[in-house]
Order: structure tokens, then C-alpha cells, then sequence
């Protein structure tokens, strides 16, 4: 055999030139990741590059002024601003109820699926669906289902009350009524790594508790969320990094209101950067939020991690 | 404390996993379940634990009938194949984990943990979680967790099926030494039948959801009720021939075997054969004698292959068109293509019948005329 | 003797019947009420959609399905064609063209990191990872600028390259979770029987790897064609997507357009649907990137 | 479908290139030209695109496709500020909110149609027909107020740049319940307890004031079941509604109207950079307008509690019979005369919106315009800057402009408006033409964008309860003079 590959190297070599010093072995990885790192590079970093500079300069996309140059004065100015606060806080407390209510709704959608029986799929089905709609629907529908006059929401509840049922008009009430129709749509998202770490669970594990008696509870203090406790902080993590994202739905159902009350950061860079052309202030905020969303996908990453050690 | 099956029998959709199985095991006895995989024997075992309810038939434990009760309401005690050692656990807690169901004290708790893991000499490990342990640490706590607490019946499933070797004999005899000591009675899942013979009172061979026999290592090894048990225990295999019926001779009956015709000892049942019914004869391969001449009561064999297998070596040989095997002590060495000459040795002669069943035979007393 | 029988047919762990079935279905059907109840509005007039108490019941109408492909003219008669069926095309075109040029250099390079694993290899997953995770806002904003000079902002290959950077992580990520799961000494094996590298990629990875292949094709078909804010910004007249032109159901003469959004809606969904039905199994792997595989 | 346009374009070029051919010395020649406009998705454009198609022809021979780029309004300006500043030139018009063009202007987008205007007597004329009103919103940048064109006295007026047209000049009018407003018992009860007459003809409603406009939201609420004009109501019904939505401009162009009717204002652009907004916007009058204006709205559909009750769910609620009488855009009246969209189809009328009354007794009725010019870009050539006038001339045409208005359109020519046809080609064209002299518009700078997003975050915390009107207007006015005094515009 090592006579065989002797020959097919010299063969290899002797054809020379460039094209065999690329082919070479120890060339093979680099060269298969070249054309997807240079798109990326392309489309994603070398933009990111590009705001990067442009956060330090005086920049408007609708002036024809000469950019001047700032230094870090934006960087301060977003970290000073008030507002930017504020909606790093809204967004945080619609991050986190909405992820919140995502865990404990996929969590028990999941232990409904976790078992075998009749129609399953189908019924799967049904529940995967508000993950595949778009965020433009999703928003606009549920705007109607909460409008006091014209609502499902509202006409199923005026049954119920005394007065006129009406959720956008307290920041309290926008903000549920956001995450409630955000958690509804990614509920199943949640159901669906839940259910990855339910099937991963031995099931000679949950025969052996049965047969030691073990409490409803003992049982899945000890078997059960052991095994699914990395995937829920990996569902955690993911839908904290998407939830990030969140705006068609929030511009849709609230434009941001009552007031700034559910105006996301999401928003508010969309409005710098396309509503009022600060450039170089939305690039530099954006940067500050990339900062955070690494910091996150390096935890999700721990996450994965341990969740290979553990089940292997 | 009793465990008695009756007509108990277990239907997956139109599989039948276990059919109409009658069994009684009594108190302090250990029986082994063994057959080939997809007897039905795991599924007997489940059934008995609660993890599957039977479709007809009844358990009893005891004079309870439990086949209603759910596991945890039937107070067994059963190991797993894998262990189902809970893997966020510690030993210790590992061991404790069956006696929560009982409202011990704390105080309680640590003391039969400590008891058990002085028997189990897992003393060093308490601390420690099931992925840093080695097997066969895991296998005992798997058996200390089962037997921590009162349980009325021990049940195993493959206990030692993925230890090595060496392990497998100590934990034999350590499971073994336990089991006597806790007089319940015990049914352990095997299909390892050097397992079976070692550790159990008695064996239950089971085929297709079926119960073949029932007995003692010692009756199922010497007196195998029928052609499936007769191949399935001993090793080497069992050889078994298809003979006819010749006619009897004063030193036996004559059989025909192929074209060739033998004379072997055999008396009693044969009586009441006729001439050229269709038999099986079966002769363990330990069972043979070489023969120096051809005679009329041996059979002419071709070597084949040579095992060597230590202190004695395997043959494999051709009779006609029949393969055999033969266990010759290591200093006896044909050559491969010569012919040797076999000689049955007496009283170890297994005669079945067309219905495959044992045919009960007297062996002729050698030099005594029937 | 009732109640013994009752008991007797006690399930399995983890095995439910027909009762569970019924629960799990009303708790299903209220979950997917609000999905049920666009697809009715579909069906119903302006009039009927905005009916309090709720219209269930109602005489069907296929006007907004008409409406998706046909207007009425202002001035006179006769309907005029809407646009549709090209923004249709180009949904279908763009996303579909990117996400394979996306899974073709995401397979080259996730064979590169399961197989042949750079210095830095996880370093470079990470990037790749976090490239996907940021907020689009992030990038938006200098992919915008880059357009203005570049020229590309309008064309399709412009919004195709985007999609594609964009589609890469995934590609990446998923498919590298399939190469993963193969057994390298398959190949080995075959590289002993004298196939090239070429022929132990084409010819035995790729075949085991279809399945796969395919799920992660879908899936980024799915995430890419409801792409909404790249598409309204980066897309011109002729390559408009239909997220883009689905916004025109959303305010003009009259406030939103439920029936017509509905129906565009009902459109859109049945694709999307009928295959994700089928690759359910896939599904799981594909909205964790690849990172749990079961 | 697709191809009646272009069979058309080919015979029109072939026979006005026959024509030419005959009659003219020479010099000309006939062009394929193709002028690409971004418009919003709506009937007003939609018409303009269809009438083009079937009436446009070119009075220099070319053969000219007007390839209408229809875009969602919801984003639209997003759509065309990136276009516009991605730099495709992609488009040689545009369809304008007056409030962009400063931003466009200064960008270097918007071309300055001055001198064309001068030099072209059609043009000219054409300039001098608008309603001053429309020439001052809709093409002046820097912002000119009408007072200010007129007295200038001439056109055009010194140091003035135009640049846009009217694509659809659009006011806020009443839409009003025929059979409620003019039920005899409903009257009869309405002033027993008001003395005041239950406005019904269009004159009735030249005198409706605030104040009676209150009263009808007073009056016609109703709990579900209660009598109704000649049944019961089938859900909870309300007497009045008018704007009041966070989104774009949804409360401002209400807001701002009551200002100016009591005497407030707004930052006033014409002024800078001397004119404050500290003081101004937020001033004793501008607060007391401002309170008016949110004192209204407990009468009001409950979604008026959310703040999103915005134009077109003030359009929904009337449309499915929720509420009596409504100030919405003329824009926005066909669908309500539209039985498939529309349940009160018969029954619906229009008058003038209310105002405040002066202490003389007369009513002011100052709103704020909407509709939308049209501009020309700056990157083209010189001969499709000619063609794309000769559109304007055609789309500005008297006769054009009256099949715009029969097909639910507005015109801004005040001859077109003096037309004795012209009252009754559309419902509202009377209320229309008598609101029209009213107007007055909000700011056009490059920031207006920041300065309204603020401004109706604000106004939408008042309007939602959660700060006073004062404190709404306080911190309008701050942001304001901040913003302002950054980009220079006050000193």
C-alpha cells in the first residue's frame, strides 16, 4: 500500500506547477472552507468592517457633507443616551418574559408529544405551524385579535368583564400583548429541543424509577432535567439571541408604543439608521449590540459543549 | 414469598411474545430464563416487573394477583441490563434511590447504604457518578441499588451480558453469594447458559414465548426434554443425526445413519418403535470414544477441521453427509482427510422422537443381552 | 371485574391511547386557532372578517384568492394583473438559487471542518456562527452602503449573494453535523481500495449525506423566503420578493387588507407546510443548526 | 394584459410620427423613453398610471412608457429613501410626502424645477392655476408659507425654489351618518338636550364647532342594544372619531390643527434660525389646543386607548358601522361608498371638519394638508427632464384632472375646482375645495423624520394617560430646540 501512495504523490508532484501545489493534502482543508469564508467575508465581514470605521465618523446616508471625523464620540453618545437605555431595558424584559413563557409553554407542549400515540404528526403539525408564518402576519393578526372593537381576543373577554377589554393601552398590557403573540409563534421551537432532549433520555431510566418507586417528582428532578437541562439553557440562548432580533412584530402591534414603552433596540436602531440617517450613530450601537450577542452565542456555545460531554 | 405465572401470556399486536407460560418459583429459589434472542423471556421478566401488562393469563406474587398493579406497586426489585444507573446521581445516591419511596430517616438511609456497599465493596466509589466508573463497578451498584431494599422478588435482565469474561466469573459468584443470602425468590434473564448452569436453582429454556422445560442445570444438561433444549445447552453443540430404525441387535438396536448402519446401546423406549421410524439420535461431543478398528457400533468419520482448543481439541467430521463434532483429548491427532472410527460412549446416548420429544431409554448395560 | 379490565389495559411507558390523542388534539387545535382562523379569513369578505361576534360560519368567498392575482382598474372595467406571479418567481428564484449556492460551498467547507480540521477550527465555526446570530440591523446598514457603490443594490445577484452569505452558517453548521455522524473509516476503507479524494467525497459521503442535503435545502428555503427587510431595501422593481409585495396589503386606501394578507398568507403557507410535514424528523435537526442531534 | 400598453405606444408613435414627419421642418425625432416612478400602491396613482396608458401622448413624437414602480405605502419611504440613497437611480419621478422633500432636496435627489418653470409658459401657467396652498406644501423647499408667496405678489417669488407638482392633493373632511344625523327623533332628542340643531345638509355642518362636535360623541354613544336612529345598536356605538395613532403622522396632523386654530404653532421653519421651539411649541395656547384635542377622545372607540387609532381603523370604524361621524382623509372616502368594503355605503355623506369658534362666531377650521407631490430626480437627461415635464403637462391638464377627480381623485387647479361640474363629481369635493383653503403644513427640513417620530411618542403617552399634554408638549419642545440647535437650524 505505501508503495502504491509513494507513486501517486510523485505522480501528483510531477505534474507540477501551481495547480498540483494547490491540490496538495495538507491544502485540502483550507481550500474546501476558502469559497464559504470568502462570501462571509464578502457579505458579512468586511461590511461589518466598513461600519466599523464609519461608527467613528460623522456620517449621514441622506447628506452629501463630507463625513468628519469623530472618534469615539458616538460610542459615547450611545452609551449616555437615556433612551438607549431604556430600550436596551425594554427589550431585556420582553427578552425575557417572552423567553420565559416560551420555555414553560414548549416545555409542556413537549411532554405532550414526548409519548406515542394516534395521529401524533398531524397534531405535531399543527402545533409547528406559528413557527413557519411570517413575523409580517403573525404581527398584523394578532394586532386584530387585540383591537377592542373588532378583536377575538377582546370579544372572548368582553364576556367576561365589566368594561371594554382593551390590552395595547398600558405599557404593561403592550408588552404582554407582544410576548404573548412572540411566544406563541417560537413556543414550538422550544417544544422542539425540549423533545430532542425528552427522546435522548434512556427509557430504561424512567422503567428503572418506576420500579423504585420514584416520585412523580423525584423522577424528573433526577432523570428528566438532568438530561434536558443543557438543551433548555441552549433554548434559552437561542431565542434570547433571535428574541434580540425582534421587530416586525413589535413595529406591527405597537409601532413601539403606548409611548416608548415596548419600543425594542431592534427598533430603535431601524429608526436611526432609516428613519433619521444617523449612520455612523446606528453603527455604532449596532456594534455595542453585537458585543452582547457574542457574548451570548460564546455561553450558547459552553452550552452545546456541555451537552456533549454529558450525554457521550 | 412465591412468584407463580399462569397461562400468562403476552401479545404485541398479532406477535405473541409469550404464550400460555405456566411457572412456579418458590421462595429463596433462583431460576433462570434462558433461550436465544426474541424468546419472550425479557418480556416474561417485565411482565412480572410491571413494565408490560400481560394480555391473558395471571402473575401472583405471593397469593396476590398483581397483574393490574403498576410496578412501583408491586414492590420488586429488578437490574437492569444497562444498569439505569441515573446518571446526575452519585453512588451513593444511586444506592438511596429506592429507599426514598419508604420514608426512612436520613440516619436509616446511610446505614443500609453503607451495608450494601460493604457487601459490594463499592465503599471507595460512593462518591463518585456513573461515568467515572467501570463496569463492572457499575454492575454492582445496578445489584446493590436492587437489593438495598425489602423487596419480595429479585429480578435480573442480562446482569452480566456486557462484562468481559474474567469479570463476568467473579461477578457470578459475588451475585451468587448474594442471592443465597436474601432467601426471595429470583428470576434472572439470560441467554448465556454457562450463567444459567452456574447461578441458577433451576432453568426455564424458553423458544418462541414458549416454556421448553423446566429443571435443574443438571436435568436440562443430562436429560434435555426435547431436540431444542438438547442443542441449545452444552458446548460444543450437541450432535444430532437423523437415524432410522434397522432393527435390534442383542448389543442395541441397529440404526441406519445415511447409507451407513451403527449399532448403538440403547434399550426401553425404543420398544415400542417400529422398524424404520424416523428418529433423531443426540451425543454430546464429549460423548465419543475413538475406536482403533471399524466395528459394528461405531460410525466411519472424515476429519474435516482441527480445533485445538487447549487441553482438548475440537473435531470437525463428516459421516456421509453428516457434520460432527467431537471432543478428542489434545495428544489424539488425526490428520485432516484420514478416517477415524467412533464409538458412542454408553449411558450418554439422547433419543428423540419424530415429534421431537425425548424418548426416555434405558441404556443396555454393557454386556448384558436385552 | 370492570375496573380490573380497565386497569389491565394499562399502557407502557411512554405509549398514550386514544384519550391522550384527544387531549393533546384540543390543546393542538386551540394552539393552532389563531393560524386556523387567518386561513377562514381568507375566505371571507372584509365585511365578514371585521363581523363582531366572529363570523365561523359564513359564506366562502374566493374573491381575496382572485385578488392575490387580479385588481380591478380605477377608471373602467376589467381587471388588471397584479404582479404577483413574478414576485412569486422571484421569492421562489432568489431564495432557491441562493440557499444552493449556499449548500454547495457550506458542504465543501463542513467536509473541510469534520474531515479535514484547519488550525483554528472552532475559531472559525464560531465566526461563522456568530455572522448568522447578529441582528440583521447590525449588518444592514454597510451592506446598504456597499450596494450604493458597488451597483448591485436592485439586481438579483446583488440579494442572491446576500441570501447566500447569509444561508452559509447554516449550510455550514447542519451539514457538518451530518458529516459528523458518518464513519470516517468508510472512507478510509475506500481510500485503501484506491479512490481518489474526489471519488471518496462524490462517491461515498454525498449518497450517505442526501437526506440531509435536502432537509437543510428546504430549511433554508424556508428561512430565506420570508426574509422581509433586506428584500424591501436591497431589491429593486423587477426582483421585488413577495414579503416585500405582501406589504401592500397593509395600508393604501383602506387600513390593513386582512382577506387578501389571508390569502397570501394560505398561499405561501401550503408549500412550506406540505414539506415540512414530510422532513419532520429533519426539522429538529435543522432549527438547532445541527448542534443536537437527538 | 400586458401587452395593450406597448400596442398602443407603437401606434401612437407611428402615427404621431407620420404627423411630425408632414408638419414639422425637421430637428425633432421620436424616442423610446421609459421614466420610471415610484409611487405608492393606491387608487389616486393606479389612475394616473391606467389614464396614462390610455390617453398620454407625446407632443414631441417620443414613444414614453411610464413604468410605475407601485409600492406598499406601510414602506414606502423606506423603500425610496433607499433607493435614493443607495444610489441605483433607478427612478426618474417620484411621488412625494411633502414633509421628504427637504431631506430628498438636501441630498441632492430632488431636482429644482425653477428656471424649467420660468422658461416653459405652459409650465407657468400651470404653477399660477395650483391653490397657493398646494404650491407652498407641495414644491417649495426652503419652505415658503402661502402668506409669504403672496406677498411676493408675482410668480415666481424671489429667492424661491420649486420643485414638486400635486400628485393627489388630500384634506381631512367629516364623514357623517345620513340616516342618523338626519333621523327626526334623533334630532328631535338632540336638541332637547343641546338646543343646538343635529347637523345634517352640508350647511348644518359649516357651523358644527368643537364644541358640537363633542356633543354629538356625547350623544351617540350608545350601550349595545340601546335605540339607534331607527333600530338598536348591535355592539357598543360612538358619536365621533378622529385620528389618534402613534404610527408616521397619525396624530400629529390632528394635533397640529388644533394649534393653529387656537393660534399656536409649530416650529416654524420659514423663521430659521431665528424662530425657538422652546416656548413656541410648547407655549400656554399650544397646550390648551393640545388639551382640547385629548379631551375628546373618552368619547371615542375604546381603541383611542391604545393610541392606534390611527386613519385607517378611523375609516374601519365607520366603514362597519362602530361610530357616527368621523374627521378622515378625502383619500380615503371611496372604499367607504364601496358596498364590498363598506356596511354604511348608503348612508354615508361628508361635510367640512369642525373647528374652534372665534370670538366673531366664525369657525377656523387651519388643518394640516396631506396628499402627495410629485418631483423629478436629478440624474437625467435632458431629454427625459423634457418628457417627464410633458407628463406633468398632461397629468396636469384641466381635462385630465376632471377624470381624476370623477374617479375619486383631488385636483389642485383652481380652475379645475371652479368647474360648476366639480361639486358634484365626488361626494366630498365640496367639503374638499372649502377645507383646501385652510391648509397649512408641517415641516419639510432633512430632520423632520426625528422631530415627528419624537413628537408622536409624546403625543401618544398623552393620548394613552400617561403623562399630561403639558408634559407631552415639554418634552416635544426640548427635543426639538436640542435637534434643531445640533443641525444648525436655530441659533
Amino acid at each position: 500500500m505505501a508503495v502504491v501512495s509513494a507513486q501517486q504523490v510523485t505522480g501528483e508532484r510531477s505534474a507540477g506547477g501551481f495547480w498540483a501545489w494547490l491540490m496538495a493534502p495538507e491544502r485540502r482543508g483550507p481550500l474546501l472552507v476558502t469559497p464559504a469564508l470568502l462570501v462571509l467575508f464578502v457579505m458579512n465581514i468586511f461590511p461589518l468592517l466598513w461600519s466599523f470605521g464609519l461608527s467613528f465618523f460623522n456620517y449621514r446616508a441622506n447628506r452629501q457633507t463630507v463625513p468628519t471625523f469623530e472618534g469615539l464620540q458616538f460610542y459615547q453618545r450611545v452609551l449616555t443616551d437615556e433612551n438607549v437605555w431604556e430600550r436596551f431595558q425594554t427589550t431585556a424584559i420582553i427578552v425575557g418574559s417572552s423567553v420565559l413563557v416560551q420555555l414553560i409553554v414548549g416545555f409542556l407542549l413537549a411532554l405532550m408529544f414526548a409519548r406515542s400515540f394516534p395521529l401524533r404528526r398531524i397534531l405535531l403539525m399543527l402545533v409547528l405551524t406559528p413557527m413557519m408564518l411570517s413575523f409580517v402576519s403573525v404581527g398584523v393578526f394578532f394586532k386584530l385579535y387585540y383591537e377592542p372593537t373588532f378583536g377575538l381576543v377582546s370579544w372572548a373577554l368582553n364576556h367576561f368583564m365589566d368594561e371594554r377589554f382593551v390590552l395595547l393601552a398600558t405599557p404593561a398590557g403592550a408588552i404582554a400583548g407582544i410576548v404573548f403573540a412572540d411566544a406563541w409563534m417560537w413556543s414550538p421551537f422550544v417544544m422542539l429541543l425540549v423533545l430532542a432532549g425528552l427522546v435522548s433520555v434512556p427509557k430504561y431510566l424512567y422503567e428503572a424509577a418506576e420500579i423504585d418507586r420514584a416520585s412523580w417528582w423525584r423522577r424528573f428532578s433526577t432523570i428528566t432535567f438532568p438530561y434536558i437541562k443543557s438543551l433548555l439553557l441552549l433554548a434559552v440562548l437561542f431565542r434570547t439571541i433571535e428574541t434580540f432580533k425582534l421587530f416586525d412584530i413589535v413595529y406591527i402591534i405597537t409601532e413601539g408604543g403606548p409611548g416608548s414603552a415596548t419600543e425594542t433596540i431592534a427598533v430603535y436602531v431601524y429608526r436611526q439608521a432609516f428613519q433619521f440617517f444617523r449612520t455612523s450613530q446606528s453603527a455604532a450601537l449596532a456594534y455595542i449590540i453585537l458585543f452582547v450577542v457574542i457574548v451570548l452565542t460564546n455561553l450558547y456555545l459552553y452550552a452545546v459543549q456541555r451537552r456533549e460531554q454529558e450525554v457521550t | 414469598m412465591t412468584i407463580e405465572l399462569l397461562q400468562l401470556t403476552k401479545q404485541f399486536g398479532k406477535l405473541t411474545a409469550v404464550d400460555r407460560i405456566d411457572l412456579k418459583i418458590g421462595e429463596g429459589e433462583v431460576l433462570c430464563l434462558l433461550g436465544p434472542s426474541g424468546c419472550g423471556k425479557t418480556t416474561t421478566l417485565r411482565m412480572i416487573a410491571g413494565l408490560e401488562f400481560a394480555s391473558d393469563g395471571e402473575i401472583r406474587l405471593g397469593d396476590v394477583r398483581v397483574n393490574e398493579l403498576a410496578a412501583r406497586e408491586r414492590n420488586v426489585a429488578m437490574t437492569f441490563q444497562f444498569y439505569a444507573l441515573y446518571p446526575s446521581l452519585t453512588v451513593a445516591e444511586n444506592l438511596a434511590y429506592p429507599l426514598h419511596a419508604e420514608a426512612l430517616s436520613a440516619g436509616e438511609i446511610a446505614r443500609r447504604v453503607d451495608q450494601i456497599a460493604r457487601i459490594l465493596q463499592l465503599g471507595p466509589v460512593l462518591k463518585r457518578r456513573p461515568g467515572q466508573l467501570a463496569e463492572g463497578e457499575k454492575q454492582r451498584v445496578a445489584v446493590g441499588r436492587s437489593i438495598i431494599r425489602d423487596a419480595v422478588c429479585f429480578l435480573f435482565d442480562e446482569p452480566l451480558s456486557r462484562l468481559d469474561v474474567q469479570l463476568r466469573e467473579t461477578m457470578r459468584g459475588e451475585i451468587k453469594a448474594v442471592l443465597e443470602g436474601l432467601n426471595k425468590p429470583t428470576v434472572i434473564v439470560t441467554h448465556d447458559q454457562l450463567e444459567a448452569l452456574t447461578m441458577a436453582d433451576r432453568i426455564a429454556v424458553m423458544r418462541d414465548g414458549r416454556i421448553e422445560q423446566v429443571a435443574s442445570p443438571h436435568e436440562i444438561f443430562a436429560r434435555p426434554a426435547n431436540l431444542f433444549v438438547a442443542g441449545f445447552i452444552g458446548t460444543p453443540q450437541m450432535n444430532l443425526l437423523p437415524v432410522k430404525l434397522v432393527d435390534r441387535t442383542t448389543d442395541g438396536v441397529r440404526f441406519a445413519l445415511g447409507e451407513a448402519t451403527v449399532i448403538l446401546p440403547v434399550n426401553g423406549a425404543t420398544s415400542a418403535l417400529r422398524p424404520s421410524a424416523a428418529l433423531t439420535i443426540g451425543v454430546r461431543p464429549r460423548a465419543f470414544d475413538l475406536a482403533a478398528q471399524p466395528a459394528p457400533d461405531t460410525i466411519a468419520a472424515r476429519v474435516d477441521i482441527i480445533e485445538p482448543m487447549g487441553a482438548e481439541t475440537l473435531l470437525h467430521l463428516l459421516a456421509g453427509e453428516h457434520e460432527l463434532r467431537v471432543v478428542v483429548d489434545r495428544r489424539t491427532r488425526p490428520a485432516i482427510g484420514s478416517t477415524v472410527h467412533l464409538r458412542c460412549k454408553p449411558n450418554q446416548l439422547h433419543l428423540f422422537g419424530t415429534d421431537e420429544q425425548r424418548l426416555d431409554l434405558r441404556t443396555v448395560p454393557a454386556g448384558v443381552p436385552a | 371485574m370492570a375496573a380490573a379490565a380497565r386497569r389491565g389495559r394499562q399502557r407502557e411507558l411512554g405509549k398514550a391511547g386514544w384519550g391522550w390523542t384527544a387531549l393533546v388534539a384540543v390543546v393542538s387545535i386551540i394552539y393552532f386557532f389563531p393560524v386556523l382562523w387567518i386561513i377562514l379569513t381568507a375566505f371571507k369578505t372584509r365585511t365578514d372578517a371585521l363581523a363582531i361576534p366572529p363570523k365561523l360560519f359564513f359564506t366562502p368567498t374566493l374573491d381575496n384568492f382572485i385578488g392575490v392575482f387580479y385588481r380591478a382598474s380605477i377608471s373602467a372595467g376589467g381587471a388588471q394583473e397584479t404582479n404577483f406571479p413574478l414576485y412569486f418567481f422571484n421569492s421562489i428564484f432568489i431564495a432557491g438559487t441562493s440557499v444552493l449556492l449556499a449548500l454547495i460551498v457550506g458542504t465543501l467547507a463542513a467536509y473541510a471542518f469534520s474531515r479535514h480540521p484547519l488550525r483554528g477550527n472552532d475559531t472559525y465555526l464560531f465566526i461563522i456562527l456568530t455572522t448568522r446570530m447578529m441582528p440583521p440591523i447590525v449588518v444592514i446598514i454597510p451592506i446598504f452602503l456597499m450596494f450604493r457603490l458597488s451597483g448591485l443594490a436592485g439586481s438579483y445577484w446583488g440579494i442572491i449573494l446576500l441570501y447566500t452569505a447569509f444561508n452559509i452558517p447554516f449550510s455550514v453548521w447542519l451539514v457538518k453535523s451530518f458529516f459528523d455522524e458518518l464513519n470516517p473509516e468508510i472512507e478510509d476503507a475506500a481510500r485503501m481500495d484506491g479512490a481518489t479524494e474526489r471519488q471518496v467525497f462524490f462517491g461515498m459521503c454525498l449518497p450517505q449525506i442526501l437526506a440531509g442535503l435536502a432537509a437543510t435545502f428546504v430549511f433554508g428555503l424556508i428561512l430565506t423566503w420570508n426574509e422581509f427587510l433586506f428584500a424591501l431595501l436591497l431589491t429593486g422593481v423587477d426582483t421585488r420578493t413577495v414579503p416585500v409585495a405582501m406589504a401592500r396589503t397593509l395600508g393604501g386606501e383602506v387600513g390593513v387588507d386582512y382577506g387578501l394578507l389571508a390569502a397570501i398568507v394560505t398561499l405561501f403557507l401550503i408549500p412550506i407546510f406540505f414539506v415540512t410535514f414530510l422532513l419532520q424528523n429533519q426539522l429538529l435537526r435543522g432549527v438547532t443548526f445541527g448542534t443536537v442531534k437527538r | 394584459m400586458m401587452l395593450r400598453p406597448r400596442t398602443t405606444a407603437w401606434s401612437q408613435a407611428l402615427l404621431s410620427g407620420a404627423f411630425l414627419l408632414g408638419l414639422s421642418a425637421g430637428g425633432a425625432y421620436a424616442a423610446d423613453i421609459t421614466i420610471t416612478m415610484a409611487a405608492p400602491d393606491w387608487p389616486p396613482t393606479r389612475f394616473m398610471k391606467e389614464e396614462f396608458d390610455k390617453s398620454y401622448k407625446s407632443p414631441d413624437g417620443h414613444t414614453t412608457k411610464l413604468d410605475m414602480d407601485f409600492i406598499p405605502w406601510p414602506s414606502f419611504y423606506e423603500r425610496v429613501a433607499a433607493s435614493l440613497t443607495s444610489g441605483e437611480q433607478k427612478y426618474q419621478m417620484i411621488v412625494t410626502d411633502s414633509q421628504w422633500l427637504g431631506s430628498f432636496v438636501e441630498g441632492g435627489y430632488y431636482m429644482d424645477l425653477t428656471e424649467l418653470m420660468k422658461a416653459d409658459p405652459e409650465l407657468t401657467a400651470i404653477m399660477k392655476d395650483l391653490h397657493p396652498v398646494l404650491v407652498s406644501a407641495y414644491s417649495t423647499y426652503p419652505h415658503k408659507t402661502r402668506q409669504q408667496l403672496e406677498e411676493a405678489g408675482e410668480w415666481p417669488a424671489a429667492d424661491t425654489h420649486y420643485y414638486g407638482f400635486p400628485q393627489f392633493p388630500d384634506t381631512y373632511v367629516t364623514y357623517y351618518r345620513k340616516d342618523l344625523f338626519c333621523h327626526e327623533g334623533e334630532a328631535k332628542a338632540f336638541q332637547e338636550k343641546y338646543s343646538r340643531k343635529l347637523p345634517c345638509s352640508y350647511e348644518d355642518w359649516q357651523d358644527v364647532d368643537w364644541t358640537d362636535w363633542k356633543n354629538i360623541g356625547e350623544f351617540f354613544q350608545r350601550a349595545k342594544g340601546a335605540p339607534l336612529g331607527d333600530g338598536t345598536a348591535d355592539d357598543d356605538f360612538y358619536g365621533i372619531a378622529y385620528q389618534a395613532g402613534k404610527g408616521y403622522d397619525f396624530s400629529t396632523m390632528a394635533v397640529n390643527a388644533f394649534i393653529w386654530q387656537y393660534g399656536g404653532g409649530i416650529w416654524d421653519e420659514t423663521q430659521a434660525p431665528t424662530g425657538q421651539a422652546e416656548g413656541v411649541v410648547n407655549s400656554d395656547i399650544a397646550v390648551k389646543a393640545f388639551d382640547h384635542y385629548l379631551s375628546m377622545l373618552p368619547l371615542m372607540p375604546p381603541v383611542a386607548k391604545t393610541g392606534q387609532m390611527d386613519i385607517f381603523v378611523v375609516q374601519d370604524l365607520f366603514m362597519q358601522g362602530k361610530v357616527a361621524a368621523i374627521i378622515d382623509w378625502v383619500g380615503l372616502g371611496e372604499p367607504v361608498l364601496d358596498p364590498k368594503t363598506s356596511t354604511v355605503s348608503d348612508k354615508s355623506a361628508f361635510g367640512p371638519a369642525p373647528g374652534l369658534r372665534k370670538e366673531d362666531g366664525k369657525i377656523d377650521r387651519t388643518g394640516n394638508i396631506g396628499g402627495q407631490p410629485f418631483v423629478l430626480t436629478t440624474w437625467n437627461s435632458d431629454e427625459v427632464v423634457k418628457e417627464a415635464l410633458n407628463v406633468v403637462k398632461w397629468w396636469l391638464n384641466p381635462e385630465t384632472q376632471k377624470k381624476f377627480v370623477a374617479n375619486g381623485g383631488q385636483s389642485g387647479l383652481r380652475s379645475v375646482m371652479a368647474d360648476p361640474e366639480y361639486d358634484g363629481l365626488r361626494p366630498w369635493n365640496r367639503a374638499h375645495k372649502e377645507m383646501l383653503d385652510w391648509q397649512r403644513d408641517v415641516w419639510h427640513i432633512p430632520e423632520f423624520f426625528e422631530l415627528l417620530t419624537q413628537q408622536q411618542e409624546e403625543f401618544d403617552k398623552a393620548i394613552t394617560g400617561q403623562i399630561s399634554g403639558k408634559e407631552a408638549l415639554d418634552a416635544v419642545a426640548k427635543f426639538q430646540q436640542q435637534t434643531l440647535e445640533d443641525a444648525g437650524k436655530i441659533e
